[in-house]
């Protein structure tokens, strides 16, 4: 069953790896476009310093009201696409967050240096490596915990008074320990040398075969067998 | 008040008995605790534990309509400990007088009562009279025909014991309340309704009196009795006498037999010749001479057997004797006990006149709920009134300070001050009678009446305070009118005669008190004379000089041999000294000259050689009388849940007045049918019959509502919860209200019976933004027989939750 | 993306304003505000409340003659300044819609009001005044004599159907003339609040 | 200006209830439909109309009532819940001691309503805009009392500089100590010292107030730590990849690919 899982996933074409299928990748625009826009509306909100940015969206109760609806679009989107489609390379993503191998443990060691140009040895990587699989994780107990704070705050009166109380620091964290994330995520996707080839995963789904090969060389192996039973 | 709102803070201590005056009267507040931050103490007597009984020291929780019980003992305590001021005693009341003969109280009445005419022939009320008929004086309080003898005698009944089987009020609190209180030199006491709307409320003000003089607390600053009145001109309209009995200046009416100005004054004495043909004057000007007894017989004689205060005239409306009632500034169908008496004597008018600022009950009673409009055949003319700052005028309040105020906005809308519609209805009828010769329209057509064009409220307060006739000129002071001769001068209401003396004093606004007793004697006029503390003669000794250095009121200079002080001295003549006749004087508009612990029958200065052609003789100045007994006697409320326990042959006073030509109209309830008793008063947020106060939307939402406060006892007994709906019921009428259950009404023993009080706040009506259900529905129209004030404090119910 | 040293001032530039300002270091201290009095420049005339008889003094602030506030009189030594629940809400009366501002006629058996003008209403009051006089004057009564006892007619001059209900509630001036105008009309029944 | 207090003498205040007439009067707020809540109390709390009213406890023992009677509005804390929960600084201290509300910048989240530990602000949903006491500070900034305090005629209420009050009040617990054992201070130290300080006759909690009032525990982490650590959190990863650019271009690694370095682990 595993191998036809993966069958379709590692497609070949000219020196690419197919490493993103269009659901994930939709998935993951959703969930960029959203998040940004919550975090903008968010912090017109929160922070008194983001007050004038509001007229942009037309003022500042517009911008609640924003938040609110994008939340709604964002937590029933991305919750459903666990469900419609070929929803199982979600699933896989979801278990990957949750288990830590010892490559990627190294991965995680090395990671620092890499971060800032230096290089330092880590084994081979599945499809998802060290780094990713924390960022991962931050990102699925973050909008976990800032869905369920939002919720208690925007139905507070239906909630305990102790209970609302933690929503509002919770939700403020959840943003925070995201927004770092993002901003770390960004620059390894897009600025960091080594690794933005992998932009291209997430634009048309292939990513170069040399980067897999050397970034997710577990993966890209298993992908090369498909490749061979495939053709 | 005998004193003042500001004179309050010179008191040792308060008794609060008849008065809730934190919410009826909220700046009495501000003086007492001024006291109370010098330690004063505060002791509240009240059915309920009211707002007021929150900053007592002591509380006694006490059975409405029994407070003579409780006061009679105070008097006795009094007595047997001798805490009396024995030089005030001597000096200035009548202790020392002898009492006739023929006076006696026994077994519930006193002598010369006439069972068949319900009244008390007064004969046997009086003093040994000598020669010279002035009363026969004993060398000591210890001679058994005294006034003082009659007190301990007549008082002696009253042990603390007997005190709390009829109050309810622990035997041992009664005692803590009078040693608390006779030991605070000086002591005030503060009554309102609660004390003045009971069947026995002349006599239980009278008991005030009493305590006071034994204790010497009147005339003093800090002293004195103070009936806190309840509305913003009750004193003045009293000074201006709208009663049926009397004229401006508390002269008594005419009555039929009083065929001329000399019938008159044999029975009122000739103190009363001066003030009435000085009002005579002013009411009908040159048209008035001595030849035509100053035009008294223009004046109504009413009579004496219609008694027809304010309760007996709804009465006889309802026997149909009334075609037209102008009604100002009040609402009767909310105010009046047992409700359905008004409803039906308004229905029999031909037309009903209301000045008022808004759309009252009493204005729409044709289409009050339950009503049908088409049976109702009185019209009724309903007229905008301006309100209190929009139209010159002045207010007399409570301590009797005539206050001016300026107009400081123009009337709202086509409202008019009730001073222009008066004008203006009396020269239309004038008009009507032009040409008339026939005699009854005499006075309509002589009148003097001329306040201006557009009429001026200082030309009318002018004409109140006084002119001297031959000049044509303002009288300055009330001296300058008592030095006059009679017929030269002329004033509307003597006792404010130099109001506008030299300018207008009620305007004064100096409101420096260099005393620093609250004199405050250059901020507006009191009457009379502007003297602030009536009766201050009695705060100094026999030679003249304050007893209470810390507050010196007034005193006798000897070196410019003439009275003087902080306050206007409250004595017969500035010049005539201590050792004088007038200079003893301490209560000089009593005929003795001294303050009356015995209220007997007397009339001062009669002469002792019958007149000529066997005229009666006229006297100076009688008495002023309780028509039901010369001393305080403890009688039961008329519906009472219990017998009297010291006469129960004569439980309720004999002399109670029940007005009810329609039969049946007022039923008096038994205890088996209507087991509790109902006190009604008002609250804070609302002022007597809601009329103004009901339509201002925020008191209504500091109280929404009227509801029935009952204790938990009592609420658990008719299963009901706080907030639950009850009704409530008298043998008069019902009426569904919100019932709220708290501790501030507690069961408590009368005669060893367990006894509940329900309190029912009475100011609502079907009209205004906030009705609700008025507690007059319930109350019975029984009458005090001197006041003729309703015994709304006590009557019997009964409740159930709805 | 090539960032050239330029790009990356500015980038850095952008990220650590926006932040500092979301660093929750408010200014604690607000600026003291220029406050405006509402009842700056306005017309200042005492009076005298209208409820118990405390006699306390009020003060009515007045801008272009509109009621704009109204407390107690600071000079007035028995109330200085204060009022209680009532005096307090005394502005609401100046300009109250549920207040009657034109005569209203009532006929009989009607149910409801009807407008009528000052003039006419004076006029009917003052014709039904001399006509209940006129019907209802009693100038004589027998009563016992004083001394004798025996009934004897006296005069007594009065219009007993008309009753004068008022008031605690106005002035002297106007409570004065209410008596002195039922006393000449001949009607003893003027009664008011004090008896209840 | 200089720290002013506002002293309420609870043993001398009688229910009448003029302050919230006055305070309604002078801000001209709308009167309100109510029901008695229980004893005479109209208002259950507060609301955007009503920024002050008077609560009523009854307790009666051994057989003494006592009517507890409690004039409620904003405490204006010197270390206000409100003003650490508004995240617009919508909310602010002046000198005088008051803390005051900016319609302007007010928003009308009601984080300030959440997390007053007395239930004080209160939002106008139409408005969106948070309301309470303003301790009348257009008066106080001009020499004048708050209006209900002016109106106060039992003299239950004063106001005055401080320091000068705060010690008056003190003398005058020790003489209501007398009649009243359980009698206390509230609002000298609580919340940072309060300018609308009381002297109770009881303990808070017979007034349905917390002894030690604080702002929630939630509330005290999310702006003392979430919101500072996260900043610096947030401002901490653009730092590193600042750093991580420079780094790399240091490391030549933005340099053409083909240069061989690129693609180097």
């Amino acid at each position: 069953m595993a191998v036809e899982r993966l069958k379709v996933e590692g497609q070949v074409a000219e020196g690419k790896v197919l490493r993103f299928t269009g659901g994930e990748r939709f998935s993951h625009w959703l969930h960029v476009v959203s998040f940004f826009m919550l975090l903008f509306t968010g912090l017109g909100v929160f922070t008194a310093g983001f007050h004038p940015l509001m007229s942009l969206v037309g003022g500042l109760q517009i911008a609640r009201l924003i938040h609110r609806v994008v939340a709604v679009i964002f937590v029933l989107g991305a919750g459903a696409m666990f469900f419609i489609g070929d929803s199982r390379y979600h699933r896989d993503w979801l278990r990957s967050a949750f288990s830590f191998s010892e490559a990627d443990k190294k991965h995680i060691k090395a990671f620092t240096a890499e971060f800032f140009g230096g290089h330092a040895a880590y084994p081979p990587q599945d499809k998802y490596n060290g780094g990713e699989k924390i960022n991962s994780l931050l990102t699925i107990c973050g909008s976990a915990v800032i869905t369920v704070s939002g919720l208690v705050m925007w139905f507070a009166p239906n909630f305990p008074a102790g209970l609302v109380d933690w929503a509002y620091p919770l939700h403020d964290l959840a943003m925070f320990v995201m927004t770092a994330a993002v901003i770390g995520h960004i620059y390894l996707s897009l600025i960091h040398p080594g690794s933005r080839a992998s932009i291209s995963g997430m634009l048309t789904g292939y990513v170069p075969e040399d980067f897999a090969k050397a970034h997710h060389a577990v993966w890209y192996e298993q992908a090369a067998e498909n490749k061979s039973v495939a053709k | 008040m005998t004193n003042s709102w500001t004179d309050l803070q010179n008191s040792r201590c308060f008794l609060i008995a008849g008065s809730n005056c934190a919410e009826n009267h909220p700046i009495a507040m501000r003086w007492i605790n001024r006291a109370r931050d010098k330690g004063a103490k505060i002791i509240v007597v009240d059915p309920r534990f009211t707002r007021t009984a929150s900053q007592a020291d002591i509380f006694a929780q006490i059975r409405p309509g029994t407070d003579i019980a409780y006061l009679g003992a105070i008097i006795r305590h009094i007595l047997v400990n001798k805490l009396y001021d024995k030089d005030y005693v001597l000096n200035y009341t009548n202790a020392l007088y002898k009492v006739s003969k023929g006076y006696k109280f026994d077994a519930g009445l006193f002598s010369g009562f006439d069972a068949k005419g319900k009244k008390y022939s007064i004969d046997t009320w009086g003093y040994q009279l000598g020669p010279d008929n002035k009363p026969l004086k004993a060398d000591s309080l210890e001679d058994p025909d005294t006034v003082f003898a009659k007190l301990q005698e007549h008082f002696s009944r009253y042990t603390f014991d007997k005190a709390e089987k009829i109050t309810g009020i622990p035997a041992a609190k009664i005692k803590e309340i009078a040693d608390t209180f006779c030991q605070a030199k000086p002591a005030t006491i503060l009554y309102a309704l609660g004390m003045t709307q009971h069947t026995t409320a002349v006599q239980g003000i009278r008991s005030y009196a009493i305590i006071q003089l034994l204790l010497g607390n009147v005339g003093k600053a800090g002293g004195g009795i103070n009936a806190l009145r309840g509305e913003p001109n009750v004193q003045g309209s009293t000074d201006m006498a709208n009663l049926f009995n009397s004229l401006p200046g508390y002269l008594p009416a005419p009555i039929g037999t009083d065929k001329t100005l000399r019938d008159y004054l044999v029975r009122n004495g000739s103190i009363q010749e001066k003030p009435l043909v000085a009002l005579l004057k002013a009411w009908f000007g040159q048209s008035a001479t001595k030849e035509n007894d100053y035009c008294f017989n223009y004046l109504p004689k009413y009579n004496l057997s219609v008694n027809a205060s304010m309760v007996r005239i709804f009465d006889l409306m309802n026997k149909g004797q009334f075609k037209l009632l102008i009604n100002i500034g009040s609402n009767s169908l909310v105010s009046i006990p047992n409700r359905q008496m008004v409803r039906a004597g308004l229905a029999k008018l031909d037309m009903l006149v209301v000045s008022d600022l808004f759309e009252i009950e009493t204005a729409q009673f044709w289409r009050e709920p339950g009503v049908n409009p088409a049976e109702i055949k009185t019209e009724v003319i309903l007229l905008p009134a301006a309100f209190v700052y929009e139209k010159d005028g002045s207010l007399t309040n409570s301590g009797r300070w005539i206050q001016w105020k300026d107009a400081a906005l123009k009337p709202l809308g086509e409202s008019k001050p009730d001073l222009e519609v008066l004008d203006s209805l009396f020269r239309r009828v004038r008009q009507l009678y032009q040409g008339s010769t026939d005699p009854k329209d005499e006075p309509v057509l002589k009148a003097r009446w001329d306040y201006g064009q557009e009429p001026s409220a200082l030309k009318v307060l002018q004409e109140i305070s006084g002119y001297d006739e031959t000049t044509g000129k303002l009288l300055p002071t009330l001296a300058d009118y008592l030095k006059a001769p009679a017929g030269s001068v002329s004033t509307g209401c003597w006792i404010y005669t130099g109001v506008t003396g030299n300018g207008n004093l009620a305007a004064r606004r100096k409101n420096g008190d260099p005393s620093g007793l609250g004199l405050f004697k250059d901020w507006s006029y009191a009457w009379p004379a502007n003297i602030r503390i009536l009766y201050n003669r009695a705060s100094c000794d026999a030679n003249g000089q304050p007893v209470d250095p810390e507050r010196k009121l007034v005193w006798w200079d000897p070196v410019a041999r003439v009275w003087s002080g902080n306050d206007g001295p409250d004595v017969v003549d500035k010049t005539k000294g201590p050792d004088t006749p007038e200079g003893k004087q301490s209560f000089r508009m009593n005929p003795e000259g001294v303050g009356r612990l015995f209220a007997a029958k007397y009339t001062s200065g009669m002469p002792v050689t019958p007149p000529a052609d066997n005229l009666s003789p006229i006297g100076l100045r009688p008495a002023g009388l309780c028509v039901d007994g010369p001393l305080p006697e403890f009688y039961e409320p008329v519906e009472s849940p219990t017998s009297n326990l010291l006469h129960s042959e004569v439980s309720s006073n004999p002399l109670v007045v029940i007005p009810a030509t329609v039969p049946g109209i007022q039923k008096v309830g038994k205890p088996e049918d209507f087991p509790y008793v109902l006190t009604t008063y008002g609250v804070v947020e609302h002022f007597c019959a809601g009329g103004v106060t009901r339509n201002i939307p925020v008191l209504n939402e500091l109280m929404p509502g009227p509801f029935a406060e009952i204790s938990k006892n009592l609420a658990q007994k008719i299963g009901a919860q706080d907030g639950d709906t009850v009704e409530v019921a008298s043998a008069r009428g019902k009426l569904r209200v919100r019932c709220l259950v708290t501790d501030r009404l507690q069961t408590y023993k009368v005669n060893g019976k367990d006894t509940e009080t329900i309190g029912i706040p009475w100011g609502w009506g079907f009209a205004s933004l906030s009705p609700g259900p008025g507690a007059n529905e319930l109350t019975i129209g029984a009458l005090d027989p001197g006041a003729g004030t309703p015994e709304y404090k006590a009557c019997l119910v009964n409740i159930r939750r709805v | 993306m090539k960032v050239s040293r330029r790009n990356f001032l500015k980038l850095s530039g952008l990220s650590l304003t926006a932040l500092a300002t979301g660093l929750g270091l408010d200014p604690e201290i607000a600026q003291a505000k220029g406050y405006a009095l509402k009842t700056e420049g306005s017309q200042k005339l005492p009076s005298i409340c209208h409820f118990c008889s405390g006699g306390c003094g009020l003060l009515l602030y007045i801008k272009g003659d509109r009621l704009i506030h109204l407390a107690g009189d600071p000079d007035h030594p028995a109330n200085g300044g204060t009022l209680c629940p009532k005096a307090a809400s005394l502005r609401h009366v100046a300009y109250a819609q549920e207040r009657v501002t034109k005569p209203r006629r009532r006929a009989p058996g009607s149910d409801k009001w009807e407008e009528i003008s000052w003039e006419d209403a004076l006029d009917k009051v003052a014709r039904k005044i001399r006509e209940v006089r006129d019907s209802s004057w009693k100038g004589s009564e027998q009563l016992p004599d004083s001394k004798t006892g025996r009934p004897v007619s006296y005069a007594v001059n009065r219009a007993e159907g008309i009753a004068m209900l008022g008031s605690a509630e106005v002035d002297n001036e106007e409570s004065y003339l209410l008596k002195k105008f039922s006393q000449i009309l001949g009607t003893p029944y003027n009664e008011h609040q004090a008896r209840i | 200006m200089t720290r002013k207090m506002v002293l309420a003498d609870t043993s001398k205040c009688t229910g009448c209830k003029a302050c919230t007439v006055a305070c309604k009067e002078w801000n001209q707020l709308p009167a309100e439909k109510t029901q008695l809540v229980r004893s005479y109390q109209s208002m259950r709390t507060f609301t955007p109309d009503t920024w002050t009213f008077v609560s009523f406890d009854e307790n009666y023992s051994g057989s003494q009532m006592h009517w507890l009677m409690r004039k409620a509005q904003c405490f204006h804390c010197a270390d206000p819940a409100c003003l650490k929960a508004c995240t617009s600084k919508a909310i602010s201290k002046t000198g005088s001691g008051y803390v005051v509300i900016d319609a302007d910048l007010c928003i009308g989240c009601g984080y300030c309503a959440e997390n007053c530990p007395f239930g004080v602000p209160k939002v106008d949903d139409q408005k969106k805009k948070a309301f309470k006491c303003t301790g009348c500070i257009d008066r106080v900034e001009n020499n004048l009392k708050p209006m209900c305090v002016q109106t106060c005629q039992t003299g239950a209420l004063e106001f005055g500089e401080r320091d000068e009050l705060m010690a008056k009040a003190k003398k005058r617990l020790a003489e209501v100590k007398g009649k009243y054992p359980k009698a206390l201070l509230y609002g000298e130290k609580e919340m940072g010292g309060m300018t609308h300080s009381y002297i109770l006759l009881d303990s808070p909690e017979a007034y349905g107030l917390p002894s030690n009032p604080a702002a929630p525990l939630a509330l005290t982490l999310w702006k003392d730590i979430i919101r500072p650590v996260g900043t610096v959190a947030v401002g901490g990863a653009a730092a590193a990849v600042v750093f991580g650019i420079l780094g790399n271009a240091l490391r030549g690694n933005y340099g053409p690919p083909e240069s061989g370095k690129g693609g180097k682990e």
